[in-house]
């Protein structure tokens, strides 16, 4: 069960570094990366967390948030584009 | 828990610790965005294969490949996008960047730098 | 100025995103998901929609004008709410139908499923309105 | 017989297989498939899906060699990511296409990118040239090279 | 004021209402005797109000007041606003009024009678701002009704007092137990507050002020409500609860006081004023406070005094107004000074005047000189010393009085014609009821017998039983009444004549009305706006923040007092692990991120941060419907900030540090607060059937697996249908907010 | 009794629903809400027929039994609330046909009204805390679009405060729900009523019927909790603020009543004294703020405060007596308050403002206007016979009875300055001669001055029938306060 | 975990009404999304059964039943009507802000008593 242990604080390490990035920035790019990065580590967890309870349940949220993610990242981007036209 | 699974979760963890690395050291975003998108695919790529291997459930094995799928395909197109936004907003590359065939194109708009630090001193209000 | 990667990834995802969505709220009685999961990832599609394309190309894409939608799905709720009262039983009770389909993954037809349908349109119609209506006006703007 | 509809002969046979075994399961349409290719590989004379089966193999070509260069790049990436000195020359290079559907244009930039150490940051309105950003470009010429040759090659092959 | 003379066909119908009054009072005058109650199947029996009537002596008098006079106001006021267009409105008031008053003479109910009271209080303030594009009208207008319902409210304390001592709002039950209210530790408290009532109604000092600025109401009123009818309602209640609240030495001290200040302060100011309306107001506030010192005495001879005073003033006072009236209404000139000579060019008026005057001076044969010497005996009757300076003061005040009826009707009358003040009688309609009313004073005066045995003796009989035995009669012989009030209207007379000396250095006695009570009313009022300005102006002072901080504190200071020391916690960290711990930080973290950044996008950033984490925790904490769902919402959240936030200016107000430390601790204190009380909860065993039975019957009866989708569409299913209500009226909300601008043109704000 | 208890949700939602549906067509949405006030109006009365004749009405929703179901409780007090703001609403739909501008008729003015009335009715019938909660927010989210339709800068400016802090005291009641919860595992007001007088910890209890208090309390509008509501009901049009006076604070003190009679009655000694002081101070602040005000509809927001005083002032005293007076005063202040609403609309109509000073002669220009907006002054100053006199005697003789003197006197001379300030309203805006040529025309339409008549007549009405509706109020507060009649016809 | 989380709970509460009563409209706006957070944790730490891991409330296949040690459902129902009401209240409240930015011209809310003077 330590694997499970071991991935979790690798995990949580990468966290706090994308947590460094996110608050250090400085751009808004570098914080959405940041973000889309954490959430791409919370798919992680979520898949750590099932194998550790060997219940699939979770999955779903874990694909729902690879979605929705990206969305994010995109509308980001959008947001970029725009604020440079105006 | 089999050797297998186990090794293909560490070594997914193990990327994605490196994306993170990636986004902390590297020195433009640029850069980072490079080796946090592919790190991230694999990374993920290997934590669902563990996962699949360890649960051997055929409902999970497909959800697991389409999460691979879902991420070979969106970690790009987001990665794209960003670097042009960041690329059109004046985001800096690093000083060592030796050409830049992009200048051509009026992409780059002046670095503009509401959240830069070098805008104007914001506060805590 | 939107990105020609993004429109053509965008043909792939959104459908498959909106596949996702129905699936979500199909199977949310018996998995996780529901009316509500699965009426986010429709207005995510959509907000994809929106970014790849423009807001003015997603209104024409969608047929429904967004209010009509939420009508539709409030109606739909108390539908599936007032049906039960016909046969003299209490509001929203729900009433269920069995499908001759194999026993396990049965597949049961219900007033709650209906409710949940209209949980669906409601979330989608109110989100398409809350999105387009900001996208719309930001564009408005240039 | 054009390719896709080769392929579509696949499904179908892979559909077969599964039924043929009893259980419609992930697994056995899997194994059917492979079974399928198999049957139009040795029947392609005959059935004249030489088109199908000869785009199959460069599409397996392909797989191979962008996996490669993803581990290949990745171990470089990640030498240079733990190691305090910085070894990357970066730049952004114009690389010109020779690709002209949106899904060749998509796929070979999708492919870039995802290959550790180079990212597509734009494609010219015209579709004629696509700027890369890559962490080690010694020589901008070397690296058009190896692009073109390696992954726009291997597409347009498989697409043309 | 002088109005077009329109031949107005007397409003013939709007008399009929007095008239069918008078005859009822007639009808029960002559079946009288006794004490007959009526209750009408109306009211509130729970409140104990209960619309029952009580028909005796007493009411009957004031009824027959009220309606006889009535009757001659109605005709009188018919032609005297001729022409005007709000006639109609005019009787409705006056209508109202009467009937109120009827009302109150005859309530049995306390509650009944509170309800009539207020309704004259409404009708008077209406009637007195008849011409209200005057502002002094509506000012007016607008002290009696503040003083008279301010007063009003007191006594309806007074009453629900009274009552619950009692047991019932019934004044016959409450009669009954006189005895135990007096000696009932309430019962001071309630003296003074139906106390307080009585006098603001009946003007006695300190509240006399708004009387004479009501003369601003056209004459009928001030003919009618301000002297014969409403201002004698205050007296009628003390009456009414002397065998309730008097004879106690506060009652006697209160009125005796009361009474006996306003009767020579009213008599004083009377003489110095020189409106001719004035004068007769100042000499009613001084008839009232002889009334209320009469009640405050009691004693039979007392209450008979005051029973005759009170019947005969009525009538001279109406007639003096109506008569007023004319000279107002023809001339257009109301000071005294400047009338003059008017007796030749209108002889019915100054006839009705005379009549009227003799009985202000009540000496003569007038009923109100027997009135007067009844007060005399009665004040002649009290105790200690007291009866010499009450004798005294009486005397003075009908010296006063005296002067007072001379500057009415001497020079007015009898001074030289004067060719710039010209006026003649009026119609019959205007100058006969003044005339009725005047002559009734020497008739009854010199024949009171038919009238006492009917009405003023069975009135005081209802007062004080022990007041049936004496009889009025206006010759006593020659006494020592009789003798001083000669001596006193001689002064009077005296006075008037050599008013040109003493009215000049009288008038800096008129600077001192600056400090009167109507400037401490006035202060009161003016004090009280400026200080509601002051209270609103800090209170509501527009800051948001001031109004969240006063919610902070004050939920802080309520949670924590409840909480005292009934709350107890229990630390246990040994159940986590690692990673669980470390998102919580991430969560807190990112908050602080938040709080801290300067920059929008980087809180924006950073709270998509908590959300992720949040979801998380909804992750390792199974619950994975909602982690899917925070996920979704989180991202959606952060799109639409983005979307909003990007048009919104940079931070750039720095709120000065002393208050950014205040709201930091406040904030903090307030989540220690919070996480003391989630602890303490936390604590408590519950009860865990709800997850049970939803467990239980997931599957079996609502064919759901998945237990929280099913309590969402099926269990608590009332839950989601408000929840989707309020997230699609949210979206119209955001599309009428974007879409509906205010049109430039099309809208004032 | 199921289809009654059911309506009054049912109606105002379907006819949101079909007003939405009907979005592109305002006239099919004018007759929708038409009919469904209508429609909502019978079937409430019929409801409190129901009611009093034969006690507590109850339905388990879905038909899962209680607690585990969410139940609708119809008792005396919750038919008499439902019935009034029915009548209401009606009256205020006919008068907004009449007032309510092009613009927000198209963005969807009726269906929110619709909606604003489904959160209300839902409140007045839920059994359950939590389904209490979702029905706040549907009131509130309509309220709040309510507020800010029409995008003027004065109502961004007052909506902001308004959502701001009914949105803090809605985060304070999802904690209460929630500490609650912890505590007994129950969300069924019955089942909570049970079990809170079993826990452990007394003092924690309290505190949590605290947390009710403020976030009840900042809905009703008490004080110090009250800023929202003069800074934000004077901007809306008229029809809208006129429905907002007259229900939605009136919501949060049936909660407050409902709460604080039924649930948190273990430490009355500190909650309901605590309760009759904020009364007191409500009472005046309330008044004192509409003294030092100059415009007609702000007057008349600070009044709904001092009000508001007066009815909770009932539930501190905590009598059966005290509480049917304060039953009695709700009923009767929800119509007198909105009819003084709708008669500034209808000032603001002929005059085209609310401030004082430019108003004037219109008691000779609109003599009915006139007469209408006295009935509903005067009620409101307790001016016998109307409704609001009985209303205040009511509290008067409760107040006398537990000895609470301080309170009476409170409560009397804020009626002092009640009169005051609407014989100021009086003077100004009908006595005195119009400043200026007379702005604007003297005629109404018809459909604004029937509701306010009509409404004016029901004050009348409450006053004659006095006796009547106290009895009501009466039995309404013994079933109140018989927690075990409640418990049981709930958890059967 | 039952120690940790109310502690949260405390912060986020502490942090957002700090946040609420800034004088910049984001900021007030920020400090609800957090206090949001903070109240569907409250409700998510009342659970009955405490805090469970791997328990969720999902009756497996083959079952009729959850398990013994399965997470209360009915927090997390709660919760999540609490957080899409939440998404949409907040919704209209950004829009309301950015609206009132439009015609007020700041988003510094002591400039915004003009209503109450
Ligand atoms: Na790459
Ligand atoms: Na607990």
């Amino acid at each position: 069960m330590n694997v499970i242990a071991i991935c979790f604080a690798i995990l949580c390490a990468a966290t706090l570094l994308a947590f460094v990035r996110l608050v250090k920035g400085p751009t808004i790019a570098d914080r959405v990366v940041a973000l889309d990065l954490l959430a791409i580590i919370s798919v992680g967890v979520i898949l750590v967390y099932d194998a550790a309870t060997s219940l699939p349940v979770f999955l779903d949220a874990a694909i729902v948030l690879a979605l929705v993610g990206f969305a994010g990242t995109v509308a980001f981007s959008k947001y970029l584009e725009r604020r440079r036209m105006r | 828990m089999n050797i297998l699974s186990s090794a293909l979760l560490l070594t997914g963890c193990a990327f994605l610790f490196l994306a993170a690395m990636g986004i902390v050291r590297m020195p433009d975003l640029y850069i980072r965005m490079s080796s946090s998108s592919k790190a991230v695919s694999l990374g993920v790529g290997f934590v669902a294969l563990g996962l699949a291997v360890h649960m051997n459930d055929s409902g999970v094995t497909t959800r697991a490949f389409l999460l691979i799928v879902l991420f070979l395909l969106k970690a790009p197109v987001a990665a794209h996008m960003l670097g042009r936004a960041a690329y059109m907003n004046g985001v800096p590359l690093w000083e060592a960047t030796t050409v830049d065939d992009m200048k051509a194109c009026d992409l780059g708009g002046a670095p503009v730098g509401e959240d830069t630090a070098a805008g104007t001193p914001a506060n805590g209000g | 100025m939107s990105s020609l990667i993004l429109r053509t990834a965008a043909r792939f995802l959104i459908p498959l995103l909106v596949l996702f969505s129905f699936y979500t709220l199909f199977r949310g009685h018996n998995q996780p998901g529901g009316g509500f999961a699965g009426g986010l990832l429709a207005a995510t599609a959509f907000a994809l929609y929106i970014f790849a394309w423009d807001a003015a190309a997603a209104r024409r894409a969608l047929v429904v004008d967004p209010c009509v939608l939420i009508g539709t799905g409030l109606m739909l709720a108390l539908v599936a709410g007032l049906l039960p009262m016909v046969g003299g039983r209490e509001f929203l009770t729900g009433i269920w139908a069995k499908l001759p389909l194999s026993e396990q993954s049965g597949f049961a037809v219900g007033t709650p499923v209906l409710f949940d349908v209209g949980v669906y349109l409601v979330i989608v119609g109110s989100s398409l309105l809350i999105i387009t209506s900001l996208t719309g006006e930001e564009e408005e703007r240039h | 017989m054009s390719a896709s509809s080769g392929f579509l002969s696949n499904l179908v046979l892979a559909v077969f297989w599964a039924l043929a075994s009893g259980r419609v399961t992930v697994g056995t349409l899997v194994v059917g498939f492979v079974a399928g290719f198999a049957t139009i590989f040795v029947t392609q004379r005959a059935t004249g899906a030489e088109a199908y089966t000869y785009k199959a193999w460069r599409a397996v070509i392909l797989l191979l060699v962008f996996i490669r260069e993803l581990i290949e790049a990745n171990l470089r990436l990640a030498h240079d990511v733990l190691t305090p000195t910085h070894h990357m020359r970066p730049a952004i290079v114009a690389i010109p296409l020779d690709a002209r559907t949106d899904f060749e244009i998509t796929l070979l930039a999708n492919l870039i990118t995802l290959t550790p150490g180079t990212l597509t940051l734009h494609v010219a309105d015209d579709r004629s040239v696509l700027y890369i950003h890559s962490v080690y470009t010694p020589d901008a010429d070397e690296l058009r090279r190896s692009v073109k040759e390696g992954l726009e090659r291997r597409i347009l092959e498989l697409t043309r | 004021m002088t109005h077009t003379r329109a031949r107005s066909r007397a409003p013939a119908a709007f008399t009929a209402l007095p008239l069918g009054m008078l005859a009822l009072f007639v009808w029960l005058a002559a079946t009288g005797g006794g004490t007959r109650v009526v209750g009408l199947p109306f009211g509130a029996e729970a409140l104990g109000f209960a619309l029952s009537f009580r028909l005796d002596g007493l009411s009957i008098l004031f009824g027959m007041l009220i309606s006889a006079i009535g009757v001659l106001v109605y005709v009188y006021a018919a032609s005297y606003l001729a022409g005007r267009d709000d006639q109609a409105r005019f009787f409705g008031w006056l209508s109202l009024f009467m009937l109120a008053m009827i009302g109150i003479v005859t309530a049995e109910n306390l509650i009944a009678l509170f309800i009539f009271w207020e309704l004259t209080s409404l009708a008077s303030w209406f009637l007195i701002g008849m011409d209200h594009e005057r502002s002094e009208a509506r000012g007016a207008a607008l002290q009696a009704l503040l003083v008279t319902a301010g007063g009003g409210l007191a006594m309806l304390a007074g009453f629900v007092m009274l009552g619950s001592m009692a047991g019932s709002f019934e004044l016959s039950a409450i009669q009954q137990q006189g005895d135990a209210i007096r000696a009932h530790a309430h019962y001071l408290p309630v003296l003074l507050l139906v106390a307080a009532g009585a006098f603001t109604k009946s003007a006695q000092v300190p509240f006399h002020f708004w009387l004479p600025s009501a003369m601003e109401a056209p004459a009928p009123v001030s003919a009618y409500l301000h002297s014969a009818t409403m201002v004698k309602a205050g007296v009628f209640l003390l009456a009414r609860l002397l065998s309730v609240l008097g004879g106690t030495p506060q009652w006697v001290a209160l009125l005796g006081v009361a009474g006996a200040v306003t009767m020579i302060t009213g008599a004083v100011l009377a003489v110095l004023a020189s409106d001719i309306k004035k004068i007769l107001a100042y000499s009613t506030v001084s008839a009232l406070g002889s009334l209320v010192l009469l009640i405050g005495i009691g004693s039979p001879a007392a209450v008979y005094a005051a029973v005759v005073f009170l019947f005969a003033h009525a009538l001279y006072k109406a007639a003096l107004f109506m008569a007023g009236g004319i000279i107002d209404h023809e001339t257009g000139v109301r000071d005294v000074e400047r009338l003059s000579g008017l007796r030749r060019s209108m002889p019915l008026t100054a006839a009705a005047a005379i009549l009227g005057a003799l009985s202000l001076v009540s000496f003569g044969p007038v009923l109100s000189f027997a009135g007067k010497e009844m007060v005399v005996l009665a004040v002649a009757g009290v105790g200690a010393g007291w009866s010499t300076l009450l004798q005294g003061l009486v005397y003075t005040t009908s010296m006063l009085l005296a002067t007072a009826a001379a500057l009415v009707v001497f020079r007015p009358l009898f001074g030289p014609p004067d060719p710039s003040v010209r006026g003649h009688d009026p119609s019959p309609a205007m100058w006969l009821p003044p005339l009725l009313l005047g002559a009734s004073g020497v008739v009854l005066g010199l024949i009171p017998y038919g009238i006492t045995r009917v009405l003023l003796a069975p009135a005081a009989a209802a007062i004080h039983p022990g007041a049936s035995r004496l009889h009025v009669s206006l010759w006593h012989g020659v006494n020592l009444p009789l003798i001083m009030a000669a001596v006193a209207t001689a002064a009077g007379v005296v006075l008037f004549l050599t008013r040109s000396a003493w009215r000049r250095a009288a008038g800096a006695l008129a600077a001192i009305s600056r400090f009167g009570p109507e400037a401490a009313w006035n202060a009161l009022l003016r004090g009280a706006v400026s200080y509601a300005g002051w209270q609103t102006r800090v209170l509501q002072n527009g800051y948001l923040r001031s109004y969240l901080l006063f919610i902070i504190v004050t939920m802080v200071l309520l949670v924590v007092t409840a909480a005292g020391d009934g709350i107890r916690f229990r630390f246990a960290i040994n159940d986590t692990q690692f990673h669980e711990i470390f998102f919580s930080a991430v969560i807190v973290a990112g908050a602080l991120v938040a709080v801290r950044s300067r920059s929008r996008l980087g809180s924006v950033a950073a709270l998509g941060a908590v959300g992720y984490s949040v979801a998380l925790l909804y992750i390792l904490f199974s619950a994975p419907d909602l982690a899917m769902t925070q996920f979704l919402i989180e991202t959606l959240t952060v799109i639409l900030f983005v979307l909003v936030i990007y048009r919104l200016p940079r931070y750039a107000i720095l709120t000065p540090p002393a208050e950014r430390r205040r709201d930091i601790a406040l904030c903090a204190l307030t989540g220690v607060v919070i996480a003391g009380l989630v602890l303490a909860a936390a604590h408590e065993a519950a009860d865990p059937s709800l997850a049970r039975f939803y467990g239980a019957n997931s599957l079996e009866k609502a064919h759901g697996r998945n237990i929280v989708n099913v309590i969402l569409v099926d269990f608590r299913a009332l839950d989601t249908l408000g929840e989707i209500t309020v997230v699609g009226v949210a979206a119209i909300g955001v599309l009428a907010l974007l879409r509906l601008r205010p049109t430039a043109a099309g809208r004032r704000s | 009794m199921n289809a009654l208890l059911t309506l009054p949700i049912v109606i105002p939602m379907l006819g949101g629903a079909a007003s939405l549906l009907a979005w592109r067509s305002r006239t099919v949405q004018r007759a929708i809400a038409l009919v469904t006030s209508a429609a909502l109006a019978g079937s409430t009365i019929a409801l409190l027929v129901l009611v009093r004749a034969d006690g507590i009405a109850v339905i388990d929703v879905g038909s899962w039994p209680a607690p585990f179901g969410i139940v609708l409780v119809a008792d005396l007090f919750s038919a008499l609330m439902l019935t009034v703001s029915a009548v209401i609403w009606f009256a205020v739909v006919i008068y907004s046909q009449a007032s309510m501008d092009r613009g927000r008729e198209a963005y969807g003015y009726y269906p929110l009204l619709s909606f604003l009335m489904m959160g209300v009715c839902g409140a007045f019938l839920t059994g359950d805390l939590f389904n209490l909660y979702v029905w706040f927010e549907v009131m509130l989210i309509s309220s709040f679009v309510l507020m800010a339709l029409g995008g003027e800068r004065a109502q961004m400016e007052s909506a902001l405060k308004y959502v701001t802090l009914n949105l803090l005291s809605s985060a304070l009641f999802l904690a209460g729900v929630g500490l609650l919860y912890s505590v007994t595992g129950m969300l069924n007001m019955a089942a909570l009523a049970q079990r809170l007088g079993g826990v452990g910890q007394s003092g924690l209890v309290s505190a949590i019927a605290m947390l009710f208090l403020v976030a009840f309390g900042i809905k009703a509008a008490v004080f110090p909790l009250f800023f929202w509501l003069p800074a934000s009901y004077h901007t809306p049009p008229a029809a809208t603020s006129a429905i907002f006076a007259g229900l939605l604070t009136k919501v949060g003190v049936y909660a407050l009543i409902r709460v604080f009679t039924l649930l948190f009655v273990q430490d009355i000694a500190f909650t309901h004294n605590l309760i009759l002081t904020i009364a007191g101070l409500t009472m005046v602040t309330g008044v004192l703020g509409a003294v030092a005000q100059n415009e007609m509809r702000r007057i008349l927001s600070f009044h709904i405060i001092s009000q508001i005083g007066y009815m909770i002032m009932g539930l501190g005293l905590f009598t059966r007596f005290a509480l049917a007076a304060s039953i009695f005063y709700i009923v009767h202040h929800m119509v007198v308050k909105t009819n003084l609403f709708l008669v500034s609309g209808v000032v603001h109509r002929l005059r085209g403002t609310y401030e004082l000073k430019d108003l004037g002669g219109l008691w000779r220009s609109n003599p009915l206007l006139g007469a209408l907006f006295l009935i509903a002054a005067m009620s409101l100053s307790g001016i016998p016979p109307l409704s609001g006199f009985f209303a205040k005697l009511g509290l008067i003789i409760a107040g006398v009875d537990s000895r609470q003197f301080l309170i009476v006197t409170v409560a009397l001379v804020t009626g002092f300055f009640t009169l005051f300030s609407m014989a100021k309203i009086w003077n100004e805006v009908f006595w005195k001669a119009a400043p200026g040529p007379a702005a604007g025309g003297s005629s109404v339409d018809l459909r604004m001055t029937l509701p306010i008549g009509a409404l004016a007549a029901v004050t009348v009405a409450i006053g004659l029938g006095a006796s009547w509706l106290f009895d009501v109020s009466m039995d309404a507060a013994a079933q109140m306060l018989d927690r075990n009649a409640y418990i049981e016809a709930v958890l059967r | 975990m039952l120690t940790v989380l109310p502690l949260v709970i405390g912060a986020l509460y502490a942090m957002g009404l700090y946040m609420m009563l800034r004088r910049s409209m984001v900021k007030l706006i920020i400090g609800l999304a957090l206090i949001g957070h903070a109240a569907n944790l409250l409700i998510f730490v009342a659970a009955t059964s405490g805090l469970v891991r791997g328990g969720p409330p999902i009756i497996a296949a083959g079952e009729t039943r959850p398990g013994p040690l399965v997470a209360d459902p009915v927090p997390q129902a709660l919760i999540l009507t609490a957080i899409v009401i939440g998404f949409g209240v907040l919704a209209f409240a950004l829009v309301l802000f950015h609206r009132t930015y439009d015609s007020v011209g700041t988003d510094d809310l002591d400039q915004m008593t003009t209503t109450e003077r």
